[in-house]
């Protein structure tokens, strides 16, 4: 069971990865992120179930914090680039790259 | 001590007197001509003083003067010595070349009176007999050597000295470099000779002594290097080009360095290391036959030149021919003691031209001084004239005659056919000037020389005269004094009186003969008009140009094609490329920072998942 | 503290003092005359202490970092004595000849920098200390380039630095490979020159690490094929600059040859020698042939010093000791002619304001103490009797003809080639017409006399009197050929 | 001083002053002036206080009964809490002028610093993966606000958003490795890992190999070497100036103090296994670290290209950890000296003549400063030689120790391949230095006043270069030898 | 078995529902499906008895970060003009699922290789509020102190970032 956990865990946190390159909406890309971590979590609580000691749990409760201090950084990215641009597109964020330089 | 002083002295009063003139003139600019005048005479004439009673000293009691100064060098074995010996040999050159030169002072006193670089000439004038002394009483070839350097130095500055005009500057840049094509064989014959020498210095003796335990082919080589030296010294073929450019100079330059003193260290240094070239008979028939090929070729030059000072350039360069065809076959006290002669005649020879030249304001060319009346200079270069040919008794009767026959018995007629042939052109040109200069008509009248050169000259007349008495052959009931002073390694050759009276009689009717036709030839017409000025006679069998088109314009081009091809082209540009091309590296690689955060995140990625299978492929191999 | 830290260190400390004292500008001349002076003053000292029979002495050593073995270890013998004594000598002189020339505190700021780092890395006996002094010398001549130079400066100090951190870095290597190898072999971190040449490499090991020096000191002398930044950057730099690098650093290339090794790589050094050699005179012949058809002053003189600098190379490589002693004097000797060289070349740019050969001409008409020296100087690089150069090549070329005959004939060759340009080079500025630019060129003043009579005077003496000279550096060559030696018997 | 009191009194006066500073902010008698200060001195007591840790010897777990053994402090730890203290201390001492003529510095910033700082010293300390990464967290999500904290500049909104989402995803990495590890070895305690390496076969370590891999993405992805650090040069160059010198200077180190620690403890078993890949990852850092340096017209994004190319640097020395571990190691350690105070200083000038502009500095902005403030010029050519490792600097001296375990550790051809980036950072890094001496001036600059942040810049360039020749030959003050030992008193407190 | 069946489920709709989540094109149709996919993990967490964490999943992650974003979705008003012109995205996924799939199937791998699983007994109370709060409060007090300073610093950001410049 641990082990199939692990495998969708991995399989949810590749999907994770996908989205958040393939994507130009950074809301969608956002959530890709907060998937990642759902993945992680999800193997934590399976090993702790495996290994019957709430550890993992509590890392993986840890985690979840963690993500919602992400998701309040997030939160006030959205806002900011939304302000200065007006769109939620990635791709339209490259002032600083050489294209410009 | 005495020897000391007294060679001290004679060495040192000339670099004296030139480092004093040089000072005044070039910090005091007003001083007057006679000061000048005075140290350099002073400079010159007591070395002549000093060098005559040294040579009366070693004639008559046979003395040696040595003198060790100081070491030069000394690392391990190598030590040089700064030692001055006046043996015979040395003390038979000083002979003629202290009061020669002392007497071409007097006579560049006058002749360059009003030149404004009085001063500076002076000063080169005296450095330039300190290096001949130094070349001549050197007591180890290194210090010879120096001197050797120090004569095409100051000769290279005195044919430049009218540096106004670049091409007399150019003269005097090809006199020194081709002189150092030879020194350059000099100086490696030197390097090679040292190492051989198993121990104990470098001087001559010492050399001498240890000629044995060279091996035969490093001998050859070092006598053939030497000789390279002496070529370049002493104008043979092939490095002889620069003499004829060397009349650059002022007159007296030409009459004491290129006549009297400088181009004769070549016959010198042979005749120094006359033992070793009895050991390398190879090398010494070599000599001869560039001796010989020179003699030849610069008479037959000389035929068809019509710069006065040229002429006797070929001359020169003719006669110093004739003096290495007698090293050659072995007859070194013969090939000096043409050589003693011809520093008198062919001095007298230049400064006559010298005369005339001043008095018809700087003309040269024979054919705009047809007819000219000078009477005293006429019969001075009368007499230097039949000197030069040979005719008996003067001077050069005896030592060339001498050079004849040691070919003649040498048995290398080819040698001595070559060395008949250039005797009769020698009477050719040499007429053919004379007759052209004063059988002809023409209205020109000189002012007298001034005294200064004029006497100087009679000096020298009587000497050109007189001299040939002081190696009279047995022939003549003489007994050779000079080459028994000199007592040098010289092959005996004895032929029969018979055929030496027939060869000099022989010798002296063609001359005759091409004296009388010459004359026929040129007096009072306009022969010398009208003759065929072109052609490879004329224009030296082209030499100037060959070497011009070969060496020279193979150095340019090498020259360019190194610094533009290999070093622009090939090396610099390929690095400048490797630059650029880092720049343009950069330029692309930089493309991947394209701002766009999807590419960083595809990025780290592609570095994940590169990772993982990298370990992949480890943990596979290591599970 | 000992005389040669003093020796070194007196200008560098003078040069950050003036940095950051904002001195008038005859102040700061003024300074650095003081400072340069008694820098001569105490290398004068120096020589006169100097032991003659002895090689390696003064030798001062501290621990520095001592983790790693480093030191700070000086100490003078023959050979360095005599790139000390002209690196004291010519500073002042410079200063002397330029004062009026240069009115800016970093030229003169610069220079004591560059005398420092010169005297460091001559004197250090430890490689890391060397390596420091090595690199900090560049530094000012890069400044000096940039900010006082001609033409594309900013390009070319660029490219000059370049060039020498370049092969600077490929001897770090080399020199950490070695102490590295130290550790290994005998424990501990050691930089010392006298250690490290215990250390036994693999023949791949020492091939790599010697062509990593070689790298280093082939550019800065420079040996062909490392050449390509010489003739720009002499062209652009400042005369000051020039006369450092030509009479000094170039000189220190081949000196660090000779000094690091040939005592660290013996044996690959003396089996790498034919090839250097060769190099060496094909560099000879190549850099002269290539002077030839130059017609700026200061490329040509940079050519015609790169080629006499590859016959230094020769001279140490024939791994002798007329070739060592010859080069060694030759080291003395160059530097004397080619700083006072430029110094006549830096007054007549005064003058004439070019240092291109063809509008130039007919300067003796007007101005003989100035073309005598012009003339002697150039004839003294030509090697003319009667100048150092002379003795040094006389003894160079008895070295490569010990050597090797054919190598000696080739040897020989610099008797001719520095000749075919130089007397053009002397013909085309001194002699000929007049023109506009020369017709009214002055002669030298008294402080120019003042800076190149010495110089005069000095390579005369070394000409004529050699033997006063050669005996300091006589026991620095005697241990050298031991050495040889001691490898051949092994 | 008690290690274990500076332990806790150091976390625990950024923290009370980070919070104080926060409510202060609220107040009415807060001035930007006070709030800096107040920074500035708890900065200057945090590092007094924790200065008293470095030197000896020593390895102390921090109240292992409460914390679980999770953090540890020792000389190691001692020593980079005082760089980073330090290095907070001179970002904001030179900052001064930047500080005042921006608006956008407000308390929140100050408390920010302190927190970042904060994650940092826990970070430094951390013994087990959840708190380091924690900490990680906190220090960094602190410096991508910093970074974004001008959010009226597109740049800086950018950067922003480029590095917090970079950020989240490689942390996400992290947390996956962690995860990985957990699963295999039961526990995320640095030492119980260790313990667990040490007894199993490979084939019990498989996931943790792994997991490591993945958490070394994190780090790299932080320290900027190719390919994870493609976000530098755009964050660098979004950033304002004294966040770039912060991020560049401390916060770096902070990532390879942990690094380290992580390497010496656990990664060092599978040096077999990651070699090769540093190797690799060194190699293409410097090499695209220089190409992209080489061409770049602004300034601070040379500094930031060139800050990946001394990352490749100390990887050289991480793959040498393996072979020659104390030496690799110390020189890291010295290394991360060198370059902190370099750098800080080079950013440190930068924004001191930025004068709070945004703007980008081109190396054209740096023409003729040398006629004009020569001692800034003079300060500048100090960091920018010591950044491209020439003698006499402190940059040399760390490069010549990573180059010297490089060769120690077998991977000469490593350490050439690091001077051969060397050879190119020369021609960036003298770029700057030809702009500011031979360039003219094309306008006349006024002078920037703050003699204050002068101070403390030439204060750096004169340690830069003591670090490069000091000895106590000359003068009683510690010189290289001095650092030296403190950097091996701090490797070997990890047991080494 | 009914776990099996009840994981297989789960796992299908989690990963179904996340697919859809990076392939929807409008932004709120992805928040819509990422809630499926967040309860369906919360059903995975209640699978294997961790109670507490099912409820805090279902709180926070779906409950309030959904919100949150959503929230976030209306706050700005975003409009479908306004919403990136895709045209790649389908290759882009395909691509990037190409380049990741190394990566998975290695990591599956490994996980199917290594020996982790323990099945440890689980005692009377695992995972319930109690066991978790015992446990965070005893062994992980460290992490969770900083975990409130962590969110400190996010709440100070977020107020820095997001307040209207003056």
């Amino acid at each position: 069971m641990l082990k199939a956990y692990m495998i969708l865990s991995i399989l949810l946190f590749s999907i994770g990865v996908v989205g958040l390159i393939s994507r130009r909406n950074i809301i969608v890309i956002y959530m890709s992120i907060e998937l990642l971590l759902n993945a992680v979590n999800l193997s934590l609580i399976a090993i702790s179930a495996d290994m019957a000691d709430s550890s993992a749990q509590v890392m993986s409760l840890i985690i979840i914090a963690i993500a919602a201090s992400e998701a309040a950084l997030f939160m006030s990215l959205f806002v900011v680039l939304f302000r200065n641009r007006a769109s939620l597109d990635a791709n339209l964020f490259d002032i600083l790259g050489n294209k410009h330089a | 001590m005495r020897d000391t002083l007294l060679l001290g002295i004679l060495l040192l009063s000339p670099l004296v007197t030139a480092s004093l003139i040089f000072l005044i003139s070039l910090f005091f600019k007003n001083t007057k001509q006679t000061i000048y005048t005075l140290l350099a005479l002073a400079g010159s004439g007591i070395s002549a003083a000093i060098a005559l009673y040294i040579s009366y000293h070693s004639y008559f009691e046979k003395q040696i003067f040595s003198s060790h100064l100081f070491t030069w060098l000394n690392i391990g074995d190598f030590t040089i010595e700064v030692a001055l010996k006046a043996d015979a040999l040395s003390s038979f050159m000083i002979l003629f070349v202290a009061p020669v030169s002392f007497l071409i002072h007097i006579y560049a006193t006058g002749y360059m009176s009003r030149d404004k670089s009085y001063g500076r000439f002076f000063a080169y004038f005296n450095l330039f007999i300190f290096f001949m002394f130094l070349l001549v009483l050197a007591d180890n070839p290194i210090i010879m050597f120096i001197g050797w350097e120090g004569v095409g130095l100051t000769s290279y500055a005195l044919i430049g000295f009218y540096f106004g005009d670049i091409q007399n500057t150019y003269a005097g840049n090809k006199a020194f470099i081709v002189n150092r094509v030879g020194d350059f064989g000099f100086l490696s014959a030197l390097m090679l000779l040292f190492l051989s020498i198993p121990s104990g210095g470098f001087g001559f003796s010492n050399i001498f002594l240890s000629l044995a335990h060279i091996e035969p082919f490093t001998l050859s080589l070092i006598a053939f290097l030497l000789f390279v030296g002496a070529m370049g010294k002493s104008a043979q073929i092939p490095l002889f080009v620069w003499l004829p450019d060397a009349m650059a100079g002022p007159t007296p330059v030409s009459a004491l360095i290129h006549a009297a003193t400088m181009v004769t260290a070549g016959v010198y240094m042979v005749a120094r290391f006359a033992p070793l070239y009895n050991m390398t008979p190879e090398v010494s028939l070599f000599i001869a036959y560039i001796g010989a090929l020179s003699a030849l070729f610069a008479a037959l030059i000389a035929t068809k030149q019509y710069d006065i000072k040229k002429i006797l350039a070929y001359s020169t360069m003719s006669q110093l021919g004739f003096m290495f065809m007698a090293l050659g076959v072995g007859a070194y006290s013969t090939a000096l003691f043409h050589m003693f002669t011809h520093a008198f005649f062919k001095g007298l020879l230049f400064m006559a031209a010298g005369a005339i030249i001043v008095a018809f304001h700087h003309k040269q060319d024979i054919r705009d001084l047809r007819g000219i009346k000078f009477p005293k200079i006429f019969i001075m270069m009368a007499v230097a004239s039949l000197t030069i040919t040979a005719i008996p008794p003067f001077s050069a009767f005896f030592s060339k005659d001498a050079i004849m026959g040691a070919l003649y018995a040498s048995g290398h007629l080819e040698l001595f056919a070559m060395a008949f042939v250039s005797s009769i052109l020698t009477a050719f040109y040499m007429s053919r000037l004379m007759v052209v200069l004063f059988f002809n008509k023409g209205e020109q009248v000189a002012k007298e020389s001034p005294k200064s050169m004029f006497y100087p000259m009679m000096l020298l007349t009587l000497l050109s005269v007189f001299a040939g008495l002081l190696n009279v052959p047995e022939l003549f009931g003489g007994d050779l004094n000079f080459s028994h002073w000199l007592n040098l390694a010289d092959k005996i050759y004895t032929i029969p009186h018979a055929k030496e009276w027939a060869l000099m009689a022989v010798n002296t009717l063609f001359i005759a003969l091409v004296i009388y036709n010459t004359y026929k030839k040129y007096a009072y017409t306009n022969a010398i008009i009208v003759e065929k000025n072109y052609g490879w006679v004329t224009n030296k069998f082209y030499i100037d140009e060959f070497y011009n088109k070969t060496v020279v314009a193979a150095i340019d081009k090498l020259s360019h094609f190194f610094e533009k091809t290999v070093s622009s082209f090939l090396i610099d540009e390929k690095i400048n490329l490797t630059a650029l091309a880092y720049l343009k590296l950069g330029k692309i690689v930089s493309m991947t920072e394209n701002g766009n955060v999807r590419f960083y995140a595809l990025y780290m990625l592609l570095g994940v998942v590169s990772g993982f299978v990298y370990l992949y492929w480890m943990l596979r191999s290591a599970v | 503290m000992s005389v040669l830290s003093a020796i070194i260190f007196l200008p560098i400390l003078t040069a950050i003092f003036l940095f950051f004292v904002n001195l008038h500008i005859t102040l700061v001349k003024i300074v650095y005359m003081i400072s340069t002076l008694v820098v001569a003053y105490l290398a004068l000292n120096l020589y006169i202490d100097f032991d003659a029979s002895s090689s390696m002495q003064f030798i001062e050593q501290h621990a520095w970092i001592s983790q790693y073995g480093i030191e700070y270890h000086v100490g003078v013998d023959g050979v360095s004595l005599g790139i000390v004594m002209m690196n004291a000598l010519l500073m002042p002189l410079v200063a002397i000849a330029l004062y009026k020339q240069r009115d800016k505190r970093g030229y003169w700021i610069n220079l004591l920098f560059v005398q420092g780092g010169i005297m460091g890395a001559v004197l250090a006996l430890d490689l890391m200390l060397f390596y420091l002094f090595w690199e900090l010398m560049l530094l000012p001549i890069f400044f000096m380039i940039g900010l006082f130079g001609y033409g594309k400066s900013n390009f070319i100090s660029m490219k000059f630095n370049m060039y020498t951190i370049f092969g600077s870095l490929m001897m770090l290597i080399s020199i950490l490979y070695m102490a590295v190898e130290h550790k290994e072999q005998f424990g501990f971190y050691s930089f010392a020159l006298d250690e490290l040449k215990n250390i036994t490499l693999t023949t791949t090991e020492s091939l790599l690490v010697f062509s990593g020096f070689m790298i280093a000191f082939g550019i800065k002398i420079p040996i062909f094929p490392f050449h390509t930044w010489l003739s720009d950057t002499y062209r652009s730099a400042p005369m000051g600059i020039v006369i450092v690098m030509s009479a000094l650093m170039a000189k220190l290339g081949t000196y660090a040859i000779w000094r690091f090794l040939f005592t660290l790589l013996n044996e690959t050094s003396q089996e790498l020698a034919p090839y250097f050699i060769w190099i060496g005179l094909f560099g000879l012949i190549y850099f002269g042939i290539s002077a030839i058809t130059q017609t700026h002053l200061k490329r040509m003189f940079a050519l015609s010093s790169a080629s006499h600098l590859s016959l230094i190379v020769v001279g140490f490589f024939i791994y002798n000791s007329y070739g060592l002693i010859g080069s060694s004097y030759f080291i003395v000797a160059h530097a004397l002619s080619s700083a006072a060289l430029f110094l006549m070349v830096a007054m007549m740019y005064e003058r004439v304001q070019t240092y291109t050969i063809d509008s130039l001409g007919g300067i003796a008409k007007f101005a003989p103490l100035f073309a005598l020296f012009f003339a002697f100087f150039a004839l003294s690089i030509v090697g003319v009797p009667f100048t150092a150069g002379f003795v040094a090549e006389v003894l160079i070329i008895l070295g490569a003809f010990e050597y090797d005959t054919l190598i000696g004939f080739f040897a020989a060759t610099s008797l001719l080639i520095p000749m075919l340009f130089m007397f053009k080079t002397i013909s085309k500025v001194l002699y000929g017409e007049t023109n506009e630019r020369t017709k009214n060129f002055q002669d030298l003043r008294s402080h120019e006399l003042l800076a190149v009579i010495p110089l005069a005077l000095l390579i005369l003496a070394m000409g004529i009197f050699p033997n006063y000279f050669i005996k300091k550096i006589e026991p620095t060559a005697k241990a050298f050929v031991d050495k040889k030696e001691a490898v051949y018997h092994e | 001083m008690s290690n274990e009191f500076i332990a806790l009194a150091v976390p625990a006066l950024l923290l009370f002053s980070a919070i104080f500073i926060l409510l202060f902010g609220f107040s009415s008698h807060y001035t930007k002036n006070r709030g800096y200060f107040i920074t500035l001195a708890t900065l200057f007591i945090a590092f007094i206080i924790s200065a008293n840790g470095v030197g000896t010897k020593y390895s102390i777990l921090i109240l292992p009964d409460i914390f679980n053994s999770m953090v540890v402090y020792d000389t190691f730890s001692a020593t980079f809490i005082s760089l980073f203290l330090l290095g907070g201390f001179l970002t904001l001492a030179i900052a001064k002028s930047f500080v005042d003529k921006t608006n956008f510095f407000t308390h929140e910033s100050f408390v920010l610093l302190l927190f970042s700082l904060f994650g940092m010293v826990v970070l430094t300390m951390a013994n087990e993966l959840l708190t380091a990464f924690i900490a990680l967290e906190i220090a960094s999500m602190s410096v991508y606000i910093l970074v974004g904290l001008n959010k009226n500049s597109l740049k800086a909104s950018e950067a922003f958003f480029k590095y917090l989402l970079l950020g989240s995803f490689s942390a996400s990495f992290y947390l996956l490795g962690m995860m990985l590890i957990y699963a295999q070895a039961k526990s995320t305690n640095l030492d119980v890992i260790a313990e667990y390496i040490l007894h199993t076969e490979l084939h019990s370590q498989l996931l943790i190999i792994a997991g490591s891999m993945l958490i070394m993405i994190t780090i790299m992805f932080k320290i900027a070497a190719v390919p994870f650090g493609a976000w530098v040069l755009d964050v660098y160059e979004g950033a304002s100036l004294p966040i770039t010198a912060y991020m560049a200077g401390v916060f770096k180190i902070a990532i390879f103090a942990f690094v380290l620690r992580l390497f010496l403890k656990d990664y060092i078993t599978f040096d077999a296994i990651y070699d090769p890949l540093i190797i690799g990852g060194a190699l293409v850092t410097m090499f695209v670290g220089s190409l992209l340096a080489v061409i770049q017209q602004s300034v601070k994004k040379m500094l930031a290209a060139s800050s990946v190319v001394h990352s490749g640097y100390i990887l050289i020395a991480f793959a040498s950890i393996g072979e020659a571990t104390s030496s690799a190691a110390s020189a890291i350690m010295f290394y991360l000296f060198a370059y902190f105070i370099s750098a800080i200083g080079a950013f440190g000038v930068l924004s001191y003549i930025s004068k709070g502009s945004d703007k980008a500095i081109n190396y054209d902005d740096l023409d003729g400063l040398a006629k004009t403030r020569p001692i800034i010029a003079a300060a500048l050519t100090i960091f920018m030689l010591s950044l491209a490792g020439f003698p006499s600097t402190i940059g040399f001296i760390g490069k010549f120790y990573i180059l010297t375990s490089a060769i120690e550790a077998g991977y000469t051809f490593l350490a050439f391949f690091g001077v051969l980036s060397a050879f190119v950072s020369i021609y960036y890094y003298f770029k700057v230095v030809m702009h500011l001496y031979f360039k003219e001036a094309g306008h006349v600059e006024v002078h920037y006043g703050y003699k204050v942040s002068l101070a403390f810049i030439v204060l750096s360039g004169v340690v830069v270069l003591w670090g490069g020749v000091g000895t106590s030959l000359l003068l009683d003050i510690p010189g290289i030898n001095a650092l030296n030992e403190l950097s091996r008193y701090s490797i070997e407190s990890l047991g080494f | 078995m009914q776990n099996e069946i009840l994981f297989a489920t789960l796992a299908l709709v989690a990963i179904v529902s996340s697919i859809v989540m990076i392939s929807a094109h409008r932004p709120i149709d992805s928040a819509l499906s990422f809630i499926v996919t967040l309860i369906s993990i919360a059903a995975l967490f209640a699978l294997v008895n961790a109670t507490f964490l099912f409820v805090v999943q279902i709180i926070i992650y779906a409950g309030a970060i959904l919100s949150l974003i959503l929230f976030i979705i209306m706050f700005l008003n975003i409009k479908d003009e306004n919403l990136p012109d895709e045209k790649y995205k389908n290759r882009w996924l395909l691509a990037t699922s190409i380049i990741i799939a190394p990566f998975s199937a290695i990591l599956i791998d490994l996980i199917m290789r290594s020996d982790i699983a323990v099945n440890g007994v689980a005692s009377e109370g695992f995972g319930t509020i109690k066991d978790v709060g015992l446990n965070l409060f005893s062994k992980w007090v460290l992490p969770f102190e900083l975990v409130s300073i962590l969110l400190l610093v996010a709440l100070v950001g977020a107020v820095t970032l997001s307040k209207r410049s003056e």
